[in-house]
């Protein structure tokens, strides 16, 4: 296996995880697309690490990832439910409280 | 009895000579293309409209090419006369060759050293460094042929010895050749320059005489058109070319004038271009041609670079004769070039253009293509024969392309020349006809010939055509069927003349035609293979076949052609207008032209009676072979055989015609009158009766389903053009793989299927191109263009545009947000005070978070490509 | 005098038209005989100085750079004012100053709406000096101003006097030109970075060596030679679009036919006749001897796409109805001409490319010339109504026979000798590309030339012959060519004649001056991959040892942290001796 | 398995699987951010999500895949769920989830996806680079729990302990965010 077809495959998800976040307008589905910026990061890492010989730390930062990554959801959907309940939709066109 | 000879190994003898008109021929261009801005300019105001002028200018051409003439046979007389003690000698033939390669080359030298200095720094030009190295060199111990004057300009004469038959010394004079730099570029010089030999001379004189009496006709059978000074102006622009073309020092001249030839036959084809047809066939032709110059540009580059960057026809010839030049890239080019002539010399399958080019008026017919411009194909061949004979190795073959292609031509044209109803178009294609003959005594190697029947056919063709439009000139129309018929009686030596040209083309002796076209069929070699024997350069069996042929179909249409013109009843006269009823005699202007072409018609012949004809001395034999043809001593012409003449097959031949001629003067004058004086054809004819015939009969008339096929026509549709296609493809195809036979060696069958290929992709080839340019008129319809311009609209602009847009977009929200909302507005906001704070925040942005994140995404992507690429 | 030339010849030529702008922003604009004067007077001060150079023009060293003016400019980035002349820029340069007053002059006889003079003449006179500036500039950062001036005057000319769909034209031909020039700009800024200014062979004679630099005398003389391959792969890249768009080749034309199709007459003729030669000019100038080997590696995408706008252009002439547009198509395949001939990298081709050019510039600006004065007469350029204009305006119909002969590559007319040098260049190429490949591009192109043929005969036909349509039977407004239309064309006229007889006018110019840009080709050591094993300066000494990622090969290991600045004369004195002993045995 | 296994046989069959789980991945992400139904886009997340803990496997890193498995599937996605519902989101397909950002965003995607290809492509080629950069982890045994957690609570423990802080504070904030008056 080359480290290559690791750092392709991770930054296609990546972008594709861009993609989703620019384009989607429903707030869940922007959170999804984080999570597949989030792994694809996660790939880098664990595989550098098989690389170098470095696995460990590297699968420590994986988990710690994971587990920052299982806060976000946590937070984010919380504020979701919120802007859901103050206006009764998630739809990021018309959430535009920055407008003011 | 009939034994071969060549040009004996003796002849490597030359002598310096020169002479004034021989070297300053480029006066005669000069003067037609001085007369063409002379007319352009002022001869509008001129009492007769700037013809006097293009008259004038002619008429000098004509005596100064006529002392041209004088002054080459000198050149050849003094050479003959000169004695090994007077002359001093260049002892090997291959240095005479090298020789004048070198004088060039010191020119060149002259003109600027600093090329060769750089050449060396850029690899590309080694080559052309070492030649020059080398022959400053070798021009060292050159000097004293004492051409390579300072002032960048070389005139050489050399003439060589020869043992000729039977050992009277002929001698064979080398061309005059002149020139100067022209233009340089990248290390390699171009000159510009003439070349005046035997070949030279003989088109100087053709196309000057015709032209002349062309002009002298044109003022009265144009007379009060509206372009009457235009008219004039372009004869001479063409004339010019011509000249310009036929003595040509290089093949990049060459091209230049075989251009322009074309833009001139362009605007005298479309003389009358009110009218779309005219127009349409003026396109036809010269787009026809453009084909074939694709063919021109991409043969002369690959001799160019062959015969090791050199243009000068002399070098190509010497190159290709001492196999010092590739025989691959020989074959090659001469293949190109070959369709560069299909196009221009209407041979087999390019020839369409050449009938619609009727539309322009009779003189220019008669002066483009009899005389000169369709020739010029064949005077391509003829100059750079060295490159043709070897390179389609005609020498010892039974076939090669050029032959085959020539032979069909011939056939193709004269049968065609059966079914027209318009004089002219029966003109036309019996004029293709008989350059398929000149092609193919080319291509047999009947070099002598080949020239020789130019320059009769030239006679006796414009004759014909002159004779065509005074009948039309009193007719008002074309049309035998309709229009003409016992004009005889009402214009008596139009008649005459006509008569004349008819018999010399049909070639009955004694008048020009048979003699040439005999010496063609006698340099097939082919009747040797009837004798047992075998002749001259090959044994050619089918070309002699073919040609017969095509001598009696020759015989058979100009007797109808007579018929219907001339005899019979008066058919014309139906138009409304009453100066149609009588038809007239025409004016002297038209017929003094055709008295003295009819004249020449019959005693043109003599100037090349065959060796030892009824014992005469060899001083009277063989003149015009023994003035124009170049031997192999000089260098660049190749070591061709001469055929001997039989009598055999001349009584044999003239046979032929004489019954093919009693044939068609049974069916016409006995059968057809006998039905009804003013019938054209029998009623229940053998086409009605005969299914194969008719069918045969529309084939013909159809031309062959050529046009259908170039430009798509309908009635025929894709089947037929697909059949024909497939047709046409496997003959070149056949034809090519011979020409590869003979001169790769190759085992047969391979080079016929290799052959089989090659043809069929040129084939497509040149269909697509025709298509492409024959479809002009309906071009909107092209699917192809079409398909670019749609590709253009809805892919690469549509993507364009969204582009386009989507980068407006963005850089508006740039503006609005970023440079409006953050920038200025913080601007703005800390300038007002805090009430106005709300009202600022509002303007600050849409809130759409997203479309920050795009700018902001798209921003640090560039910035980090930015780095990457440049780190 | 001389003097006077040596120093300020060039700068006036260039500045006159900008100060004759300023001049005419002070007039108040209802002087309009003032602002044509003024116009007119300007660049015709600025053509009279062209004429004064073309004399004192050391025609015998064409090749070298002359007239040079090197002066202090912006000192951070080290770029400076320099400016010179050598025989590739003077034909151009002449060109332009010559087709500037020519355009003005026959804007006086027909002014394009909204009418207002000062600011047409003004901007056309701020396009004057944008172009000049780049055909003389020597430093990267002035050429590159110079190239953006001539945008934005274009720009205007288009979208404020241009046809019906003027705004979309303008904003295209402006977003793309932009999109080009951005990447021609970071292109640009590798060189500065990577380019090391104490390679060249010109460092001792020059100010401005030091290792970072935009002085373009120094980069075309061995100053890349140490940049690694790929790095110059990119730039080269980065250079190729920008030059593209600008040429343009395909498939960056498209905003040509709608530029040239809604500008005013006059501006068409300007963008035709030298605002395309920008791009093939950066090419010759820049491009290619910066960077020798990106540009073998290069040549086969600029042949292929020269041939394919060779045919896709001709094609798309034959789809077309509007005069003008079917003008502007075929700019696209005799600009494929030029780049083709580019492509060999040979002296012979590019000697033919620029000979295309100003051909071109005559020629094609002749046909819009026509095409406008057609369009003041009947209001539409659709071939399917036009008709008889020969019978009409015979004198201009016969002009538009010759431009459009001249355009289809007659000989004996200018357009051959940019058209046939060129195919003849492509049947041998330089040594390191491959010769097959450019013979295949030479049969396309000939056939590029039957259709060549093909569409511009066509269009003489639907305009000039036959009858006119009863729609124009007899309209007064049809009259024969004008006073102004005289004076602005026969010099056009008479110079593609000219050209056509003795086209060493030009060649002779540029064959020394381009043997010179192309000098650093013939150091550059290549291996099979045709990798650069080592460059080797004009004088013979080793300036680098690279392998094909451009890294210093050495024997403790690999160096590549600094490929931008590789100094390895111990490496390089090994590797040449081995080369020695290699060749020796 | 064990470092025993490194042969040719089982280095072709680890690209195999690669290959095919990526381009299962590649297609569900791309259903994940283009699918008109959000239910049916979190399971598509489920299958990328599953993917990158096989990929995790195969590179060797067993408990970070169990891991993920266990807290993206097991938690996260649940969350989702549960968040799609919250909203009353329709299951069936709903039009409207991608907006007019459209074009500008693939642009940005793309160009971005240019830039990082060309910089692993440049680092592959890099002169240091052999030009291959096997990752041997079939020769090295898996990495065991043992390692890992001893790493985390010793050398990592600091980090750890944030973590775990940081875990807290999300917690208590989510429930305070979204808990009704």
């Amino acid at each position: 296996m080359y480290l290559v077809q690791f750092l392709i495959l991770s930054s296609v998800l990546f972008c594709i995880g861009v993609y989703g976040v620019l384009a989607r307008r429903n707030a869940v589905l922007v959170l999804m697309s984080i999570e597949l910026i989030l792994n694809a990061v996660n790939i880098n890492l664990i595989a550098f690490g098989a690389f170098n010989g470095a696995a460990i730390p590297a699968e420590v930062f994986a988990l710690f990832i994971i587990a920052v990554a299982a806060a976000e959801v946590g937070v984010g959907l919380a504020l979701v439910l919120t802007i859901y309940r103050n206006s009764k939709n998630i739809d990021l066109h018309q959430v535009d409280l920055l407008k003011g | 009895m009939s034994t071969t000879y060549l040009a004996t190994e003796a002849s490597n003898l030359a002598v310096e000579a020169s002479g004034f008109f021989l070297e300053n021929v480029w006066i005669i261009p000069a003067i037609m293309a001085a007369s063409f801005v002379v007319i352009l300019g002022f001869g509008k105001r001129m009492p007769r409209g700037g013809s006097e002028v293009g008259i004038a200018a002619v008429a000098v051409c004509f005596v100064l090419a006529l002392l041209t003439a004088g002054q080459w046979i000198g050149q050849v007389n003094e050479a003959a006369a000169c004695t090994p003690e007077t002359c001093d000698y260049i002892v090997d033939e291959h240095h005479d060759a090298e020789a004048d390669a070198d004088e060039h080359h010191d020119a060149e030298a002259d003109a600027d050293e600093h090329h060769d200095a750089e050449a060396d720094a850029d690899e590309h030009h080694d080559a052309e460094a070492d030649a020059d190295e080398h022959h400053d060199e070798e021009g060292a111990f050159q000097v004293d042929t004492g051409v390579g004057s300072s002032d960048g300009e070389s005139a050489s004469a050399l003439t060589a010895f020869t043992e000729a038959e039977e050992g009277s010394t002929a001698a064979a004079a080398k061309a005059v050749v002149s020139e100067r730099t022209w233009w340089s570029n990248g290390g390699i010089n171009f000159t510009v320059g003439t070349m005046v030999d035997g070949l030279t001379v003989t088109l100087l004189v053709v196309v000057t005489l015709v032209s002349l009496l062309v002009h002298i006709y044109s003022t009265d059978y144009v007379a009060g058109d509206r372009r009457f000074t235009h008219y004039f102006g372009f004869l001479s622009l063409f004339t010019a070319a011509m000249l310009f073309f036929v003595t040509s020092a290089n093949v990049l001249q060459m091209i230049v004038g075989w251009e322009l030839v074309g833009v001139c036959s362009f605007a005298l084809i479309g003389h009358w271009w009110e009218e779309q047809p005219n127009s349409d066939a003026a396109l036809k032709a010269f787009l026809t041609n453009r084909v074939g110059d694709i063919g021109l540009l991409i043969g002369m580059i690959v001799l160019f670079f062959a015969s090791d960057e050199k243009w000068g026809i002399i070098e190509i010839n010497a190159g290709a004769i001492e196999g010092t030049t590739s025989h691959t890239l020989l074959l090659i080019a001469s293949l190109c070039l070959l369709a560069a002539v299909m196009s221009k010399s209407g041979q087999f399958f390019l020839h369409t253009w050449l009938p619609d080019a009727m539309a322009g008026p009779t003189p220019v017919s008669a002066l483009i293509h009899a005389a000169t411009m369709v020739v010029a194909g064949v005077y391509l061949i003829a100059r750079l024969y060295g490159v043709f004979f070897h390179g389609l190795s005609i020498g010892g073959s039974s076939i090669n392309a050029l032959a085959v292609i020539g032979a069909v031509t011939t056939l193709v044209g004269a049968s065609l020349a059966f079914v027209q109803d318009d004089i002219k178009k029966v003109l036309a294609y019996s004029t293709i006809s008989q350059l398929g003959y000149m092609t193919l005594a080319l291509g047999v190697g009947a070099w002598t010939a080949a020239v020789f029947h130019l320059t009769t056919h030239a006679l006796f063709k414009a004759c014909l055509f002159l004779g065509a439009g005074s009948v039309s000139h009193a007719v008002h129309s074309f049309d035998m069927k309709k229009d003409m018929g016992g004009m005889r009686k009402f214009m008596p030596t139009t008649y005459k003349t006509f008569l004349i040209g008819s018999i010399a083309l049909a070639g009955l002796p004694p008048l020009a035609g048979f003699w040439s076209k005999d010496e063609i069929l006698a340099g097939t070699g082919g009747w040797g293979f009837f004798e047992g024997e075998s002749h001259a350069n090959g044994a050619y069996t089918i070309m002699l076949v073919m040609g017969m042929i095509t001598a009696a179909m020759t015989a058979a249409y100009m007797t109808r052609v007579m018929y219907l013109t001339f005899f019979g009843e008066f058919r014309g006269g139906h138009h409304d207008d009453a100066h149609h009823g009588d038809p007239h005699e025409s004016g002297p202007r038209i017929l003094w032209p055709l008295r003295i072409l009819a004249g020449l018609a019959v005693v043109a012949g003599l100037m090349n009676l065959p060796k030892g004809f009824l014992g005469l001395p060899s001083g009277w034999t063989l003149r015009f072979e023994h003035y124009v043809e170049p031997l192999a001593a000089t260098g660049y012409f190749p070591k061709i055989s001469h055929a001997d003449p039989s009598w055999s097959l001349a009584i044999f031949s003239t046979l032929v015609v004489a019954s093919a001629v009693g044939v068609a003067y049974y069916y016409y004058f006995v059968r057809v009158n006998a039905q009804s004086p003013s019938a054209t054809e029998l009623v229940n004819g053998p086409t009605e009766r005969s299914r194969l015939l008719k069918a045969g009969h529309t084939m013909l008339k159809n031309r062959y389903y050529l046009d259908h096929i170039y430009d798509g026509g309908e009635p025929v549709g894709a089947a037929g053009a697909n059949a024909m296609g497939t047709i046409f493809g496997a003959a070149a195809g056949l034809t090519l793989g011979f020409s590869l036979d003979n001169g790769l060696n190759q085992p047969f069958w391979p080079s016929v299927m290799w052959g089989v290929i090659l043809g069929l992709t040129i084939f497509t080839i040149v269909t697509a191109a025709l298509r492409t340019g024959m479809g002009i008129a309906s071009v909107v319809k092209q699917p192809m263009a079409n398909a670019a311009n749609w590709v253009h609209e809805n892919v690469i602009d549509a993507a364009v545009d969204e582009v386009g847009k989507n980068s407006v977009k963005t850089a508006d929200a740039l503006y609005k947000y970023i440079d409006q909302g953050v920038i200025d507005g913080s601007v703005n906001a800390a300038g007002r005070g805090s009430q106005g704070a709300g009202g600022e925040l509002r303007r600050w942005s849409t809130g759409k978070v997203q479309q920050y994140a795009t700018v902001m995404f798209a921003g640090a992507t560039l910035l980090a490509g930015l780095l990457i690429i440049v780190i | 005098m001389e003097a006077f030339l040596d120093d300020w010849g060039l700068t006036l030529v260039t500045f006159v038209p900008l100060v004759g702008a300023l001049v005419m922003m002070a007039t108040p604009k209802e002087e309009e005989s003032a602002h044509k004067m003024i116009a007119l007077g300007t660049s015709l001060i600025a053509a009279v100085f062209g004429v004064l150079l073309l004399f004192n023009f050391d025609y015998g060293d064409a090749g070298a750079l002359q007239f040079v003016v090197d002066k202090e400019w912006i000192n951070v980035i080290n770029s400076r004012y320099i400016v010179a002349l050598d025989g590739i820029s003077l034909p151009l340069l002449i060109l332009t100053l010559g087709v500037v007053p020519l355009c003005i002059i026959y804007s006086f006889g027909h002014f394009p709406e909204p009418h207002n003079p000062k600011a047409f003449l003004s901007l056309i006179l701020v396009l004057e000096t944008g172009m000049i500036g780049s055909f003389i500039a020597q430093d990267l950062i002035l050429f590159f101003v110079f190239f953006e001036v001539v945008l934005l005057p274009m720009f205007f000319l288009i979208g404020v006097w241009g046809g019906d769909d003027r705004r979309y034209a303008s904003l295209k031909f402006f977003l793309y030109t932009l999109f080009g020039s951005a990447l021609m700009l970071v292109s640009f800024l590798a060189l500065f970075f990577l380019a090391d200014g104490t390679n060249s062979t010109m460092a001792g004679d020059v100010v401005s060596a030091t290792e970072r630099t935009f002085d373009m005398r120094l980069l075309s003389t061995g100053a890349t030679a140490g940049i690694a391959r790929s790095a110059q792969l990119w730039v080269f890249g980065g250079m190729f679009i920008g030059f593209g768009v600008k040429v343009p080749m395909f498939p960056f034309h498209t905003w040509l036919p709608d530029a040239h199709t809604q500008a005013p007459t006059v501006g068409s003729v300007i963008l035709a006749a030298v605002l395309l030669k920008l791009g093939t000019y950066g090419f010759v100038r820049i491009a290619i001897p910066f960077l020798p080997e990106a540009a073998a590696a290069w040549a086969p995408v600029i042949g292929l796409l020269a041939v394919i706008g060779i045919i896709y252009g001709a094609l798309g002439c034959l789809a077309q109805t509007d005069m003008k547009r079917l003008i502007a198509f075929s700019s696209v395949a005799h600009m494929g001409f030029v780049m083709l001939g580019i492509s060999t990298l040979t002296d012979f081709g590019i000697n033919a490319a620029i000979f295309g050019m100003v051909a071109h510039g005559l020629i094609t600006g002749m046909l819009f010339f026509v095409a406008g004065s057609m369009k003041d007469r009947y209001h539409t350029l659709d071939m399917g109504r036009l008709g008889g204009l020969l019978l009409q305006a015979p004198k201009l119909g016969w002009i538009l026979a010759f431009a459009a002969m001249a355009s289809l590559g007659l000989p004996g007319l200018a357009g051959f000798w940019g058209e046939f040098p060129a195919i003849l260049a492509s049947y041998n190429p330089a040594a390191i590309l491959n010769e097959s490949v450019w013979r295949a591009f030479m049969v396309v192109a000939a056939l590029g030339t039957v259709l060549a043929a093909g569409y511009l005969l066509w269009m003489v036909q639907k305009t000039a012959f036959g009858n006119p349509t009863e729609e124009f039977a007899n309209d007064p407004h049809i009259r024969d060519v004008s006073k102004f239309e005289w004076i602005s064309w026969s010099p056009f006229l008479v110079l593609i004649v000219v050209f056509g007889f003795y086209p060493n006018a030009i060649f002779n110019l540029t064959d020394d001056a381009v043997i010179g840009s192309l000098e650093v080709e013939s150091v550059v050591v290549l291996n099979i991959d045709g990798d650069p094993i080592e460059v080797v300066n004009a004088n013979g000494d080793v300036i680098t040892v690279a392998n094909s990622s451009g890294c210093l090969e050495q024997e403790d290991g690999i160096d590549c942290f600094n490929n931008n600045r590789i100094k390895a004369e111990r490496a390089a004195a090994e590797r040449l001796a081995s080369l020695e002993t290699a060749s020796g045995n | 398995m064990t470092a025993t296994l490194a042969t040719a046989e089982t280095v072709v069959a680890q690209n195999v699987f690669f290959y095919l789980i990526a381009a299962v991945m590649v297609i569900a992400a791309l259903r994940v951010v283009t699918t008109s139904n959000m239910v049916h886009a979190a399971l598509y997340l489920v299958v990328v999500l599953a993917g990158v803990a096989a990929q995790f496997i195969l590179l060797g890193a067993e408990f970070v895949g169990v891991t993920q498995v266990l807290v993206y599937i097991g938690a996260v996605i649940v969350l989702f769920l549960f968040g799609i519902m919250l909203t009353r989101a329709k299951v069936g397909a709903e039009d409207g989830l991608s907006h007019d950002n459209v074009v500008p965003a693939i642009l940005t995607a793309v160009l971005l996806l240019l830039v990082m290809g060309f910089a692993v492509v440049d680092f592959a080629k890099a002169p240091w680079s052999d030009g291959t950069l096997v990752i041997d982890a079939l020769d090295r045994a898996p990495t065991t729990v043992e390692q890992v957690s001893d790493s985390i609570f010793s050398t990592y423990i600091v980090a750890f302990e944030a973590i775990s802080v940081l875990l807290l504070a999300a917690l208590i904030g989510a429930i305070v965010v979204a808990r009704k008056e």
